[in-house]
């Protein structure tokens, strides 16, 4: 038992730290990748290229004056950025980010390693707390009592429960294909074939797309799209309040990226590689960070580089184009689970 | 000393109660979903304590069933809201008694 | 090859969703491309399917495509099957067929996109029909390729629906072939309640296992399907349909009422051979029927002046000959008669339709005449394929027609089943017809082709000749007129040198022939060809005589003014429509409105508006209860509820 | 330890059920709700339906409340004006019937035979689903259609007429 609980908790610091510490380290990525695509400089004055930028950030906004405008609501307008934050960081515990390789601390194998690796419906579970996500940003812009956040709460209300469907039409087909709710066994099943994404391409490329709808991110930040809603469902937020969206935004981009990694891209495994003990440990827990930072650079990259869609047309992608593609996909995986196709 | 099948039903009928003094009492049609909604999940938590009793499944498809139709349920509900809504720039449910006779 | 056989039925039916699907977006080009694309591509893997089936000994080939019903013991199958008779008529009508989507191109050129592509569209369904039925492995499955060619006639007849008489002709011929269908499905039915099955091998077997019940049931089911056949193949009494299915473009006349679809009924009867082997009954009804037909449709063919009228009655007279010849056992020799007749009938509509084409859409032969020097090859098809009918030697209908006649003949003299004498009455009949048909063939070729022009002075401007598309398949069709009938050279003609009638063999071990013990002396096979070729020859030179020349058409008016009574009869087609509309149309009507006003309108809509009555008094009085206040009803719901839960657990 | 998580689960999903009905401000009603339906999950938990707990939270709290703040936010908070008419014989009998529904629920679950647990069926997804689709699959079908209907019907209401 407290070995057991030992191991555990090691697990939770180690997912933590990497999870807070990959704020951070995107901010900077981000503002020096836009400077990049923008040909600019970007933060170079804080630190050797500008790498203490964000501790900096931070410490400004921690120092920030907590403004709270008259007439809002105050209790939901202090628990919107905790339940924000709060979701971000519950996701992740059931997502696999490396292989134990047979590796045992205290006597007590340390298996895959995720915190709730004895959940049958990881799965499950991902997607009913990644749906609780939309709590914060809603009751964010609802309880600011501010027009612009009421409609960048709406949109958001509105866009997230769209793109939730097909991002779980998509999964429903890994799903299927692995036979299981249990995410280390979804990436159990991928070691021995072509990873997801091969087969299931149109999954692949919808749950892509879902991911930056649902992380709010260009090209479909339309809960808070600057141009328009000012800031949208955040405008009346201010220091550490608003540095908990912040937060909680680039939290949701790592799981979200664990999920597709973990999902269509095999996760901590490379195919033809199995090595075993504290190499195979920490050789899947850097394949593992390898994928995820493609597709966190992904992310910024998509940022800077496409305009913003108009509202209908999000919409419109994500019922007329989205949730057909998914359905497509899920047909043809159980077309090919029922015909007994192994590849797939 | 573990919960018995027995807890978790008064629990049911409490949360049951609840959601129908809800239905009955409230004029805002919102609230009168929501203890409909409140009414069906106490009946869900009974369908599964029942299943547990009798060790079958059962109890928890049919739990599925329900969800599917309170789904069903707030979607034409809510739409009849925002139908009523734009009418009379209200959701008070007692003024809604002009179609009577 | 052969287990690509579905193919055949699968690219017409793609033809048709695709043509339906792109009505609207498809050009002339594409339409065409697509419609005769298909039957092209079907006509392609017939080909490779028969030339492997070719190389078997005449076995049956099935293919099951899916188990279509199982309920209880009673299961059909989507199954094809080929076997020599089938493969005889899923060559000719993929030929034929093929070459009349080639043709309709150029005919149906004027139309607009969209009824093109629905022109097209209808002829790939019942291409896909047609092969449906033919393939079919069970009476079921026959039964929707009858039904579906049904359907496309009727589509097709009324094609120019906007017209009120083409749309009346459409459902003309739809109700009579319904009449026709109710027997087919009876006898469907009644196979199935005697022998357990619908499979066509299934039910032989069963036949030949059970004969105590198969004689039992024979007659009962053979006259049904009999029935079946009078409607869609056109024999009296339900062949009324067939003239009026002329409103319909002329390839469609040519495909489907002249070469193809009419002559599924001989097909069916010849495919239920076995049945009919049975029956002596039942063969002499459908030797009696065909016979009186064919000399009572051959008589209106005299005085009709619509050249599509005369051939559709020629085509009635025809079907006749080949239901002659099943009934005197000779199923052979009337597929024979099928194969021989679709080549040069389909070459007469589709010539007529040609002479239609360049007469700017006249029909009357009194309007035409001359045409000859503006239109060789029409005129030249034409005639070959009108010695075709009439039977003159060495074209393809002289060898099949006299192959009818000696068989009736022989069971007349061989005194089958007891009926001789009737039979060689039968073979009378069949004579004074081969007469008829010389006669009135050469009466169309002089009235269109010799002579004078008598059309107007702009329809004269506009005479020309058809264009490629539509001269290269008569040609073809002429050519399958000559050389089509060598295949069954009867033994006779070679006098008995060697065995030459190669498509009696071919089609023995599918349909057996009713032989007579009796054999005819070679003397007298060749008495009946010579007394044949003469009558075919006393008719085109009477023909000649009453139509060709200064006096032409004198002296027909004269016997008509001569016989004013009988030539009104015969002009009139014996008034059979006049009839059918006193005795079964408006008595029909009459009942029907008497059913409307008196039952409907006042038994059952009165019961009906009394209760509505009383339930609106008592929702008078019950509104009172209704407050309108939801939470009251709420809560009388929840009341409600609580005092059933209380009295399930109480 | 199940007994503890399940009383504080309990009293959680009683209070919070009372405000989600009582309280007049509609958003706060819907969390509320959103706790109730929490803590009735975890009693699926406890119960041994997890995969049931986790659909709870998909699809109640993650969807359909969700749906429910969308409205209210689209009709801009309508506060229902808990005065005027006052209805006394509706509130009575109102409180009568739920306090009736409540002891009898009561009585029922203290008079009732309490076996001890039969095997402990674990709501796995797969069994779930088998029988969903093989001895439930007539029900299935009509869920679906009703949905179906559902989502028409939601459409035709909320259609603005041109």
């Amino acid at each position: 038992m407290g070995a057991e609980l030992i191991v555990i908790a090691g697990k939770l610091i180690v997912l933590a730290t990497l999870l807070l510490t990959a704020v951070p380290v995107m901010v900077w990525v981000e503002r020096r990748g836009a400077a990049f695509i923008q040909d600019r400089l970007g933060p170079n004055r804080v630190g050797p290229w500008g790498i203490i930028q964000p501790i900096a950030d931070s410490v400004k906004l921690l120092f920030k004056e907590d403004l709270t405008p008259a007439g809002v609501n105050r209790w939901l307008y202090f628990l919107a950025p905790m339940i924000s934050v709060f979701i971000a960081m519950l996701t992740f515990i059931v997502v696999p980010f490396g292989d134990g390789c047979g590796v045992t601390i205290l006597g007590q194998p340390l298996g895959s390693l995720m915190v709730a690796s004895e959940l049958e419906v990881g799965v499950l579970y991902l997607l009913a707390i990644s749906s609780l996500g939309v709590y914060g940003i809603v009751l964010a812009g609802w309880s600011s009592n501010n027009k612009y956040s009421l409609l960048g709460g709406l949109r958001a209300s509105a866009q997230l429960i769209s793109y939730e469907l097909s991002m779980a039409l998509a999964v429903l087909g890994v799903i299927l294909a692995t036979g299981s709710l249990r995410l280390d066994e979804v990436v159990a099943a991928q070691s021995g074939k072509l990873w997801n994404a091969v087969p299931q391409f149109l999954g692949f490329v919808v749950f892509v797309v879902a991911a930056f709808a649902e992380t709010n991110r260009l090209p479909f930040d339309l809960a808070e799209a600057e141009t328009e809603l000012v800031a949208g469902y955040h405008v009346e937020y201010s220091s550490m309040k608003f540095a908990a969206f912040m937060m909680s935004e680039y939290m949701n981009m790592v799981t979200v990226s664990a999920l597709l990694v973990t999902l269509f891209l095999g996760g901590s495994t490379l195919p033809g590689v199995h090595l075993e003990g504290w190499l195979g440990l920490v050789v899947s827990l850097a394949v593992f960070l390898g994928k995820v930072a493609f597709f966190m650079w992904l992310f910024v990259w998509v940022r800077w580089s496409l305009p913003r869609f108009r509202y209908d047309q999000l919409m419109r992608l994500g019922w007329k184009g989205l949730l057909p593609l998914a359905t497509v996909n899920l047909v043809l995986v159980a077309v090919g689970v029922a015909r007994g196709w192994t590849w797939i | 000393m573990a919960p018995t099948i027995s807890h978790f039903v008064i629990l049911a009928a409490l949360l049951l109660g609840i959601g129908a003094a809800g239905v009955l009492l409230r004029r805002s049609g919102i609230a009168i979903l929501l203890g409909i909604e409140l009414m069906l999940n106490a009946g869900n938590l009974a369908l599964v304590a029942f299943a547990r009793q009798h060790g079958n499944l059962e109890g928890q498809v049919f739990v599925f069933f329900t969800m599917a139709v309170a789904a069903a349920e707030v979607a034409v509900g809510l739409a009849l809201l925002v139908a009523i809504y734009r009418r009379q720039q209200s959701i008070d449910v007692d003024r809604l008694s002009v179609m009577r006779w | 090859m052969l287990n690509l056989l579905w193919l055949v039925l699968a690219f017409p039916l793609a033809g048709t969703c695709l043509l339906l699907a792109g009505a609207r977006r498809l050009g002339h080009r594409a339409t065409a491309a697509i419609g005769v694309g298909s039957a092209g591509l079907s006509l392609l893997v017939t080909l490779g399917a028969l030339v492997s089936y070719a190389g078997m000994h005449g076995e049956v080939v099935t293919q099951t495509l899916y188990r279509w019903i199982a309920a209880g013991n009673f299961t059909v199958d989507l199954s094809l099957r080929l076997d020599s008779l089938s493969a005889v008529m899923l060559f000719f009508v993929t030929v034929v067929g093929f070459l009349i989507h080639v043709y309709s191109v150029g005919y149906m050129h004027d139309e607009a996109a969209t009824a093109y592509a629905r022109y097209f569209a209808y002829l790939n369904l019942f291409m896909f029909a047609m092969l449906t039925l033919v393939l079919g492995a069970n009476l079921l499955v026959v039964f929707v390729g009858w039904e579906g060619v049904g359907l496309c006639s009727y589509l097709l007849i009324g094609f120019y629906f906007e017209k009120d008489w083409c749309a009346a002709a459409g459902k003309k011929a739809f109700i009579v072939n319904r009449i026709g269908d109710f027997g087919f499905l009876l006898a469907i039915v009644i196979a199935f309640k005697a022998f357990g099955t619908v499979d066509i091998a299934g039910l032989q077997a069963a036949m030949a296992a059970d004969p105590e019940a198969a004689g039992r049931w024979a007659t009962v089911l053979a006259v049904l399907l009999f029935v079946g056949a009078t409607g869609k193949s056109a024999q009296l009494p339900l062949y009324v349909w067939l003239p009026d299915a002329m409103a319909g473009p002329t390839p469609v006349s040519a495909l489907i009422h002249a070469a193809t679809m009419v002559t599924a009924g001989v097909y069916m009867v010849a495919r239920t051979s076995f049945i009919y082997a049975l029956s002596p009954t039942a063969l002499l009804v459908v030797a009696v029927v065909g016979g009186v037909t064919a000399v009572f449709a051959a008589t209106i063919g005299l005085a009709q002046n619509d050249i599509k009228k005369v051939l559709a009655y020629s085509t009635v007279s025809q079907l006749g000959y080949m239901f002659l010849g099943a009934g005197a056992g000779a199923f052979a020799a009337a597929i024979f008669h099928v194969f021989t007749h679709a080549f040069f009938k389909a070459c007469l509509f589709l010539g007529a339709g040609s002479v239609i084409h360049a007469c700017g859409g006249e029909q009357d032969m009194r309007k035409m005449g001359g045409l000859k020097s503006h239109m060789k090859a029409t005129y030249w098809t034409f005639l070959v394929a009108t010695l075709a009918l009439a039977g003159i030697p060495l074209f393809a209908g002289f060898f099949s027609k006299d192959e009818i006649l000696a068989k009736v003949f022989a069971a007349g003299v061989g005194n089958l089943h007891g009926y001789g004498t009737v039979y060689l009455g039968l073979w009378g009949l069949g004579v004074v017809g081969a007469f008829l048909t010389a006669f009135y063939m050469f009466r169309v070729v002089y009235m269109t082709f010799h002579g004078e022009y008598r059309g107007s002075a702009e329809q004269r401007h506009h005479l020309h000749e058809s264009p490629g598309v539509m001269v290269w398949p008569l040609r073809i069709l002429a050519g399958g007129s000559v050389v089509a009938g060598l295949l069954g050279v009867s033994k006779a003609m070679v006098f008995d040198w060697f065995d030459s009638n190669w498509f009696e063999h071919l089609l023995h071990p599918v349909a057996p022939a009713v032989t007579v013990g009796h054999h005819v002396s070679l003397g007298v096979e060749w008495g009946l060809i010579v007394l044949s070729v003469g009558v075919a020859g006393a008719g085109i030179w009477l023909a000649k005589r009453f139509y060709f020349g200064p006096e032409a058409g004198a002296v027909p008016a004269r016997v008509a003014a001569a016989w004013p009574r009988l030539y009104r009869t015969v002009a009139n087609k014996y008034w059979v429509d006049e009839i059918y509309d006193a005795t079964v149309v408006r008595p029909t009507n009459r009942l029907a409105w008497w059913l409307w006003k008196g039952l409907d309108t006042v038994v059952i809509d009165g019961v009906l508006v009394s209760l509505a009555f009383f339930t609106e008094i008592a929702g008078d009085l019950l509104r009172f209860v209704q407050t309108g206040n939801v939470r009251n009803y709420a809560l009388m719901v929840l009341g409600g509820a609580i005092l059933a839960a209380a009295w399930l657990l109480l | 330890m199940v007994m503890t998580v399940f009383v504080v689960a309990a009293v959680l999903a009683i209070v919070s059920a009372l405000v989600a009905v009582s309280h007049r401000d509609p958003v706060i009603n819907v969390l509320s709700l959103v706790v109730t339906f929490f803590c009735v999950a975890v009693n699926f938990a406890l119960l041994g339906a997890n995969f049931l707990a986790a659909a709870q939270i998909l699809v109640y709290a993650g969807a359909l409340l969700v749906l429910f703040l969308f409205v209210i936010m689209l009709l801009g908070a309508p506060q229902a004006p808990e005065s005027g008419l006052h209805r006394p014989v509706q509130k009575t009998a109102g409180l009568a019937l739920a306090a009736i529904v409540i002891i009898g629920g009561v009585l029922l679950a203290l008079t009732m035979k309490v076996l001890p647990p039969a095997s402990p069926v674990t709501g796995d997804a797969r069994e779930i689903g088998k029988a969903m689709l093989t001895t439930h699959a007539f029900s299935f079908e009509l869920i679906s259609v009703l949905l179906l209907a559902a989502m028409v019907g939601a459409l035709m209401l909320v259609k603005r007429k041109h």
